[in-house]
């Protein structure tokens, strides 16, 4: 069975049976809403900001165990995390989905799990969608507290 | 009489005209393709024909004295000769498009968009596939007409009772699918092209997923517009079809603009050519016509009566062999009669994507996602479903690979 | 430089590629393609890289989560990437339509009937192609726009004095062909589209005859929207492409609706998908995009600028061989460095279609007619001409024989 | 060259080379103009109707020996027709182009050269062109007539 061994890791179906971080926080700093057209799966990530860092993460909606894992994943991984190591984060881990980055595990923690995941180009939007959207929150919330907002 | 018009096509035996499916799987074992809803395999002989336009007769059409030149017209035009007979259609007034989308646009764009005003009413269904609501949807913005969605029972029909009460004196367009693409229904489409034609609105039938799989008379079912894709139908991609009443094309301005669809072009402005020509501007797709051509021949040698009794018997079985794996529940209608065979199911703790990837790896492809049918995904409280969809080649063995792959699918991901 | 260039590209070796120019006629002897401007013939490779897909890997794109649906989606996206590197543009604002045709209609509808209002100016050239005239008038009839045809010079230029004088506050687009296919002229098209820009205009050009024959770098003319075809450049029918800017793609509202463009569906209207999908409603020409990667990746290998200097070379042998016919009359630049290897001409006496029809038997494929370029054709004074075009198979012997076959015409029609 | 021979045979390079009733009629009862979308060559057709007979007929404008000839032959055979037989005289050469009759001499006088022609689709449309506009030459007299006209 080989290639799905490597799709679907142990540690993958471990975050999808018991996710992390899953549900709404009241009084985000920012919080965004991403669809997958694929599949129409959706993601809501709210985010509170506190000194600069990511005091709290929470993932939300319905998926496929690959972006459950990877919203699972991220929760973990990004909590504590200043803006900009967030954002660095994010960026390494769609490198390493377009197989243009080696994964560095120090980095990732348990998403290193999802390198497999490379190969198999329509799944990849799946694990995207919760760390782009953080991306996306990360760009909400410096806009609004530009603006002078919450 | 279904059985034994069954049991005269020989899908097993069908399948060594379709290269994809009688060459052996990387792995070993066949290819248990459950996925002809989403595009449908190609026999050789279709492959063969397109090979031979281009190495034998390969010329721009309908303006070349030359022989080679005349030949190309001829192997063009015949395979709209076909598709209109398949159909029972005047070829006049069948249009070639790039695809069932491009023919629903041209009818948005050409008829919509100049006859819909402020308050008109679009009325299609929620079983719609995106092709069939977007244009309107694009349409309606730029005229200030609206969209209305007649619901669809449990049952995955269309609710007739809406229908009728939906159709008013605003309507002016009412375009439903034929068969649906994600809950295999086949529609009322006379009972609803009578209706309308009543209320004096236009009708368009989306069949693209009715033509490839069982007889349709574009006459008797009498909508205005009948729209169906290449690829769904043993054909090429590349390719579509516009079925149109003469009277309607010859009234409506064109779509696109260009060569081939004019009579003169002045720099004060342009006339048009005769229909169907005066709604394909460019070059058309020409080997793609050879080649769909091709598949009606194939399909009319089969007889599409019996591809559908092949069809409503597989069905069957699918259904049957759905209900045998726990935790899942089939959306669309139950009997046989009144559905296609392509059938969409969820499996209770897997998401229908990792069903498909799962079932992949044992060589049953089945498409997972919205189908491009999202607001019958709202409907139907889901966000995506598996569809396991069969043809003429697909056989006994295909259904029996699903329903074992759906048994280990629950184990590997721990629902069992 | 020309020369030696030019002796690199051997065309007698190449036409062994190509099947039906490698196949003796029926009649004996080769066949004298003279009409690659109306179509071009496809060598092998092509038509194996389509069948090769459909026997190993049909399915539909983009959404299968199976691998066979990966397969199909990495071939077809291929056929963009490589299209896009052949005119040094970048992929995801590379939209691939049915023919050229549609490429510039997209732009006609999806920017000019949103954008242009009331006394708007599209400005084309007297030598369009229908295909860049009528898009225009048919969106001008229903915004008010006005459609102005800029002048072409008695040598068969585009006047640039005119151009420049026509170009002004109400210019909104510029549309100007790349190469003519009756004139064989090579326009200035970056120093129109500089002029235009400054003067706020949006630009397209019609690359549709620049393309298959010289090194093309959207980049460099610095269009808004280029344009141009498949069949033409040793690929498919049924494809085109419209290479427009990322950033005009983004801000334009789509153009087809349905499958595979949306984000998200509802009853209540739809967001789109990122471009370039956006502008590719249904399914697309999957088989052909394959085709036309590997039509690109042939004439890549072969070089632009070598196939560019083949058919200068072509051009002036071809010119040359016109001028011995008594009689002849040739359109166009006669400096090759000013012109493509398309080049009509008429004859004292004898009409193109009869001029057409006897060099057929003589084994001469020419054009006769107004090769959409009508309004042309009136500024020329003429209805209609013969034209014939070379492509990088194209050899000396077909022009041999074209000229030889011109003497005899004139004698069968008894004006020699 | 056999093909050839049998499209361009002798008599229909006889009408092209000096062509009958060639021109335009002062005071004509009924003019068309027709145009040939393939190639651009036009057609005038002017017919002077006296007491129910093609009384004269005369064809203008550029195009092709097939085109030159065909309304060289038509002027010659549609004079001094009534307005039904130059009907029928036109369906019957009409059904002859498109393969779907035998060619009737006594009916079609010189125009039976022009039987080879059906067998190239493209120059059906040239020698149809004034033929055709023969038919709507008299379409339009009858309309003009039963409206009181001319
Ligand atoms: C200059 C030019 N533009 C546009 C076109 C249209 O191309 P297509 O028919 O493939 O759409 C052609 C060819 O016919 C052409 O020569
Ligand atoms: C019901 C229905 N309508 C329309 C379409 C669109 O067909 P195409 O993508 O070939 O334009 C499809 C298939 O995708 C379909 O299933």
């Amino acid at each position: 069975m080989g290639g799905l061994d490597d799709l679907y890791q142990q540690l993958i179906l471990d975050h999808y049976r018991s996710r992390r971080g899953r549900g709404r926080i009241e009084g985000a700093s920012a919080s965004v809403h991403e669809n997958n057209p694929v599949c129409g799966d959706e993601c809501f990530l709210d985010i509170l900001v506190e000194d600069g860092r990511i005091a709290d993460i929470r993932a939300d909606g319905d998926g496929c165990s690959i972006s459950q894992a990877a919203a699972s994943m991220l929760t973990e991984v990004a909590r504590g995390k200043d803006l900009d190591e967030a954002l660095d984060l994010v960026e390494h881990f769609r490198l390493m989905m377009h197989g243009d980055a080696e994964p560095d595990e120090d980095l990732l923690g348990d998403a290193v799990a999802l390198e497999g995941v490379a190969r198999y180009p329509v799944r990849v939007k799946c694990a995207l969608l919760s760390w782009l959207a953080l991306r996306d929150c990360i760009a909400e919330y410096r806009e609004t507290t530009a603006m002078g907002g919450r | 009489m279904g059985t034994s018009a069954h049991t005269a096509l020989d899908a097993r035996a069908l399948r060594a005209e379709f290269p994809i499916l009688a060459a052996p799987r990387p792995g070993g074992g066949q290819l248990h393709y459950l996925d002809s809803a989403a595009t449908s395999q190609k026999p050789q002989r279709v492959l063969d024909a397109m090979d031979a336009y281009y190495r034998e007769a390969n010329a721009n059409v309908h303006r070349g004295v030359y022989e080679l030149a005349a030949e190309a017209t001829e192997r063009f035009e015949a395979g709209r000769d076909a598709v209109a007979r398949l159909v029972n259609h005047p070829r006049e007034a069948t249009v070639l498009t790039k695809n069932a989308t491009e023919a629903i646009n041209l009818v948005a764009w050409a008829w919509g968009a100049r006859e819909l005003s402020d308050g008109d009413e679009v009325l299609v269904t929620m079983m719609e596939h995106h092709s069939n609501t977007v244009p309107w949807q694009l349409v309606a913005q730029m005229t200030g007409a609206v969209v209305r969605f007649c619901p669809v029972t449990p049952e995955g029909e269309i609710d007739m009772d809406a229908m009728r009460a939906m159709i008013g004196p605003r309507t002016r367009m009412v375009a439903v699918v034929h068969v649906s693409n994600t809950l295999g229904t086949i529609n009322p489409v006379r009972e609803i092209v009578a209706m309308a034609h009543e209320a004096g609105a236009l009708t368009l039938v989306d069949a693209t997923q009715s033509v490839p799989h069982m007889p349709v008379d574009a006459a008797a079912i009498g909508s205005d517009f009948l729209a169906f894709t290449g690829h769904k139908m043993c054909g090429p991609t590349g390719i579509g079809v516009l079925a149109a009443t003469p009277e309607r094309l010859r009234a409506m301005e064109p779509f696109l603009g260009g060569g081939e669809m004019i009579s003169d072009v002045t720099t004060e402005g342009s006339t048009w050519n005769d229909i169907p020509w005066k709604f394909e501007a460019g070059t058309p797709p020409i080997a793609e016509s050879v080649g769909l051509g091709e598949a009606v021949r194939f399909l009319e040698e089969l007889g599409p009566d019996r591809i559908r009794a092949h069809e409503r018997h597989l069905a069957q079985q699918m259904l049957d062999a759905l209900d045998e794996v726990p935790g899942v529940t089939v959306f669309g209608p139950r009997q046989v009669e009144r559905r296609g065979a392509a059938v969409s199911f969820s499996l209770d703790g897997v998401h229908p994507h990792d069903i498909g990837q799962f079932l992949d790896s044992k060589g049953v492809c089945v498409r997972a996602g919205h189908h491009c049918t999202k607001p019958l995904m709202r409907h139907l409280g889901v966000q995506s479903t598996a569809r396991a969809s069969a043809y003429l080649y697909t056989t006994e063995d295909d259904i029996l690979a699903l329903q074992s792959a759906l048994a280990e699918c629950r184990q590997w991901f721990g629902v069992a």
